[in-house]
């Protein structure tokens, strides 16, 4: 199996499906010559032509309206926000529009897009280049939001983000793109698009999160098993539709749940999940819920010692996997 | 202008009598309203010429009309029939465009390439765009009409679709109902200019602004716009001045910034008015033929009206369908 | 005392606000010669003029630009959304930029705006004037969320929140508008934001909601005190920031915590409230954390069948009561 | 034109200093850059002129600048000093527009009336008009200037805020800075027409074109829309056209999408050279004189260069301040 990196993965998820399927086609500010400001699509004008490789004005509400348009008429979009940090004109078009498509006209249209966009921090990118936009979409019904943590997942997600009949979010954190790298087969694979995924079993301690958040998570849980303390870290690789399935199945094991994401912790991703194991694994509770999230401040500053602050680190979950233990 | 492409006898005798029945639904409907049995109400009275006249121009069940509220006459001349269209308004089983899950003539009809997909207004003009530039992809010489009025302009997503189509020159057309309102909000405190096709140019596309009263005028300058978009010429802005003779919605009180003398004036120029006229001068018709037609209409929308009050409501099983694919 | 409507205390809020501070200025679609779609802004132009009562053209996102580029500059805008349902061109200006003016100025810039938009469902409003919008707003430090419920809260808020120094997103759920009555001091007052309110002791089951629900759980909580059980209703009054100590304070009573909300549950204001019980609370549950929030549709449909399958009423709290009172 | 509008020798001498002290920073922090000390930069090379040319036309410190990421020179000329500049390009404590918490320039800065607030492209325009109608309610004359580049004039945002100001004649100028880029999309990916300033007839307000290389012409049309607005004649779009002689940013890599030779050509109107050889010839200024406002310069961005590496970062005690008023 080749070793690429999550920025590859998602180049070749792509690329495939742009090989396999006409009505698939790619749009977003400088993906063209450019090959995209991350290089994610690098290539794809001189392989597939102009119109199905479209430079876009700088105008994100219209990316998404535009390509929603498409999506209903029968084409499969691939719209790129160049970074998560712009993409707040789109709610209105995906939240307000694309989640409804198929509700509002009872079936008679669908809306198969893909709104790709990087996001996160630890880049050094500051207030508008480091947020995390998951909880904005994942909020409606109608939408999938997916937020892979490496390339195989990468890749074979957004292979199902491609063929989904609904509107996807994929968002791809960007301190992954080069930082992480993985095997990934040769031969074609999908995963399946709200299944959660066990990337380390354990005994002790539920870990929930997703994204960047997975790598320092298993460093911390690798850390725990030095300390005898066993911790199982639950991907959610999906954070709509949630695995709820999965999630109760760790927390029924293990009897203590940690919830780590870099998002703002109020109404995050984790508010979901600690509420739904508060609901339905109340009665294999040994402690509380426990999340770690970001802190209450709008977004990520730029100066290294303030940004080291937002950001959850191995260390910053160490803790709270100890306090968890103890408990 | 090519001559062959000038309105003929037959379709304006056509026309007029879609415009009747058109007409007849209409105040059917806001009377139903009134009774407290249709919701609500967003009359197209004044604005039919618009809508009937540029629907003329195009190939029906293959170009593809993005419609907002207003569009009454549009959905009508295109096929929905009238208690299809007033099972919308009482929110009852079998409404073709949304089951009833919608506001009344919202929704989408694929077979008649009709699409009303929300209340929000603006939002569908890129999504209008965007199936232009599936047309223009596919290579298909599907021509996309995005109706609008002269408040939806403001917004920015109309800028952003505006730009985008003419860039890529594709196959959609701008179709303007300027009445001078968005709900209360004159044109004076929406736009510092006269009119909406001022903008065409800095786009890069012509802005035609027409008499939306006068049908042939907007049927001829529609025709010229669809053979642009086939011929892969892009879009074109379509400026129809039109008058709504009736507050913005059933929910709306007009008398509080309109003066009833403003109305009058407008009625002067009631399209189905100056149509009549028109065939009846021409000896197109004649009064007996005048009175079949609105007895016909009258007929038509009685049994639809029947037909739709009898109509049960949605079944409550189905309210969990199609959030996704199944 | 004067016994008003909600509408009314919203109109008299706005009305003093304006006549005791001359920076405050009103903008929206129709409310001026219209006073309004709702009449909130009935007779207002003719009392402040056209400058300080401004008629914009329809352009969402630069109503909030605008009013944030006013605020900034010294003036104290109060901004309408005609319906919640217009509001996501507006996220853009409030979410990213407004709430991080203090934060990414070092406190140099502040947006004292209003943004009011009235929401919720339950009016045979269908899918585009029912939706609830505090969860997209609430989730982002640097904003404040306001949903009140009853005329008093509602002008006492509102005050406050002109006159707070912040961006304030202030949601009036327009079923409340002529429905809800109730006595309003002739006297100067005002409620802070942040802190909520318990709207009924009790001893058994504390429910803890907002806007429209208080008055559905109101009604469901004294159906069973005939019962002979005890509910306690927590008005939450702010969305954001949420009176933490209040919520597990009656939870720390009662055991037993009910969140119920009109919006999508899925992440919405309750998934926060649960999980603030569950890690915060614990020790003193008695039972898993229920919420009861709207379902798994993007949004309310039209048909009358159908919007009752969509929202939530006394019955459906009744039967939560119940289940919940029995664990 | 008015002729005691037109620029004086003293004035062009005094912005040619501050043209070849921004250039000398620009380039500077671009090493910084280069050494992997200053994170990113967006160059202003080429952009100096409009910058300048523009601001020498305000009443500094009462009117307003909304500026973007590439407006070094509007910064500089307004009075921040090259150390706090650097400052902010290597995110140390005393960086006088966020303390280091956003980008370098983003921020604001009250006193010299200048605010940089975020990264959305676009954002700021709808505010310098919300700002522009407060000077208008406070009928105070000032005057909002929005800096941006031809990339925004796409946006939603600018349509919205353009059209508002046009409504209200609000005192704003919209001054679009069109270097032909969006990072690597070209003008004619950007829009169907060849420049920006079309669009302003499409707003009611006066759309002009200039040579943005050319400082005595920014200069003078600046001032006209000056007094336009503080007349309370409304807004003025001001569309310079300038170069970009760097990548987008120091992040970008223009070779993939640019040719050498497009910006060889660009470079023969490199404002900073125009000016010097206008002040030679015009014997405004001897090679003396220019050698030694070089090494003013340069002598400048050392000192300022040494004062921000020296400083320390910002506490981490501020983290959770400026959250909410405390
Ligand atoms: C984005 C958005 N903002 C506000 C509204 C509320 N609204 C409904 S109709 C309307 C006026 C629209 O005017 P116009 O586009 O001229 O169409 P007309 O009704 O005059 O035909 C407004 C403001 C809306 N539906 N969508
Ligand atoms: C809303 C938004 N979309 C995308 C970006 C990413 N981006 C940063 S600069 C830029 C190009 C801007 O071009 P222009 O306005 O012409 O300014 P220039 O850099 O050429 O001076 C883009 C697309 C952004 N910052 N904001
Ligand atoms: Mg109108
Ligand atoms: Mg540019």
């Amino acid at each position: 199996m080749a070793v690429i990196t999550v920025l590859e993965a998602i180049r070749e998820a792509m690329r495939e499906e742009m090989r396999n399927d006409e009505r698939v086609f790619i749009m977003g500010e400088d993906i063209g010559a450019r090959g995209g400001v991350f290089l994610a699509t690098d290539g794809f004008l001189s392989e597939f032509g102009e119109e199905r490789v479209i430079d876009t004005p700088l105008a994100e509400s219209s990316i998404a309206g535009i390509a929603l348009g498409a999506a209903m008429s029968g084409l499969r979009p691939i719209a790129e926000i160049e970074f998560a940090d712009f993409i707040w004109p789109t709610i209105n078009q995906i939240v307000g529009e694309a989640a409804k498509v198929r509700y509002g006209t009872e079936g008679k249209l669908n809306a198969p897009l893909v709104l790709r966009a990087p996001q996160g921090g630890g880049v050094r990118g500051a207030l508008y280049h480091s947020q995390s936009v998951e909880a904005l979409f994942a909020h409606t019904p109608g939408l999938k939001v997916v937020t892979p943590s490496t390339p195989y997942d990468a890749k074979g997600l957004l292979k199902s983000a491609i063929r989904d009949d609904d509107p996807v979010i994929f968002l791809e954190h960007k301190r992954t793109y080069r930082l992480v790298k993985g095997e990934v087969p040769e031969q074609e694979y999908t995963i399946p698009i709200g299944k959660a995924d066990v990337k380390k079993p354990g005994e002790d301690i539920s870990i929930i999160t997703y994204g960047l958040m997975v790598h320092h998570c298993l460093e911390a849980a690798y850390l725990a098993s030095s300390e005898n303390i066993s911790v199982e870290v639950l991907d959610l690789r999906t954070v709509r539709p949630l695995d709820i399935e999965s999630i109760i199945g760790t927390v029924e094991k293990t009897g203590k749940a940690l919830i780590v994401y870099e998002d703002n912790q109020a109404l995050g991703i984790g508010s979901e999940v600690a509420a739904l194991i508060s609901q339905h694994a109340f009665e294999y509770l040994d402690a509380p819920v426990i999340r770690l999230g970001g802190p209450e401040v709008p977004a990520m500053p730029f100066s290294p010692p303030l940004e080291d602050m937002f950001m959850i680190d191995p260390g910053k979950i160490s803790t709270a996997i100890k306090e968890l233990a103890e408990y | 202008m090519n001559t062959n492409l000038k309105i003929n006898d037959a379709l304006l005798l056509q026309m007029y009598k879609e415009m009747v029945l058109c007409r007849t639904l209409d105040e059917r409907i806001w009377m139903l309203n009134r009774q407290g049995k249709a919701a609500i109400m967003a009359s197209s009275q004044g604005h039919e010429a618009g809508q009937i006249g540029s629907v003329a121009a195009l190939r029906k069940g293959y170009d593809q009309c993005y419609i907002y509220y207003r569009d009454l006459a549009v959905l009508l001349t295109l096929g929905l029939t009238p208690a299809e269209i007033i099972k919308g308004f009482i929110a009852k089983k079998g409404e073709p465009l949304s089951g009833a899950r919608q506001f009344p003539t919202h929704g989408a009809h694929p077979t008649y390439g009709v699409i009303n997909l929300s209340n929000v207004i603006a939002t569908h003009i890129p999504q209008a765009v965007g199936a232009a530039l599936t047309a223009k992809i596919m290579k298909e010489d599907r021509v996309i009409v995005a109706y609008f009025g002269d408040g939806a302009s403001s917004a920015g997503d109309c800028h952003e679709a505006m730009n985008f189509a003419a860039i890529h020159k594709l196959p959609v057309i701008f179709f303007c109902e300027n009445n001078g309102y968005a709900i209360s909000v004159p044109l004076s405190k929406q736009m510092a200019v006269d009119n909406v096709a001022a903008r065409a140019e800095g786009y890069g596309m012509p802005g035609i602004e027409i008499d939306g009263c006068d049908i042939a005028a907007v049927y001829e300058t529609t025709i010229e716009a669809v053979a642009r978009a086939r011929a892969g010429l892009g879009p074109t802005l379509i400026e129809a001045n039109v008058e709504r003779y009736l507050p913005h919605t059933s929910d709306d009180d007009d008398s509080i910034y309109r003066s009833s003398q403003e109305i009058e004036e407008a009625k002067k120029r009631d399209p189905l008015k100056l149509l009549r006229e028109q065939l009846l001068e021409r000896k197109i018709m004649n009064l007996k033929e005048d009175t079949y037609i609105h007895e016909d209409a009258k007929d038509i929308v009685n049994k639809a009206t029947e037909e739709a009050e009898n109509a049960p409501y949605p079944e409550t099983v189905d309210f969990f369908k199609h959030v996704y694919a199944e």
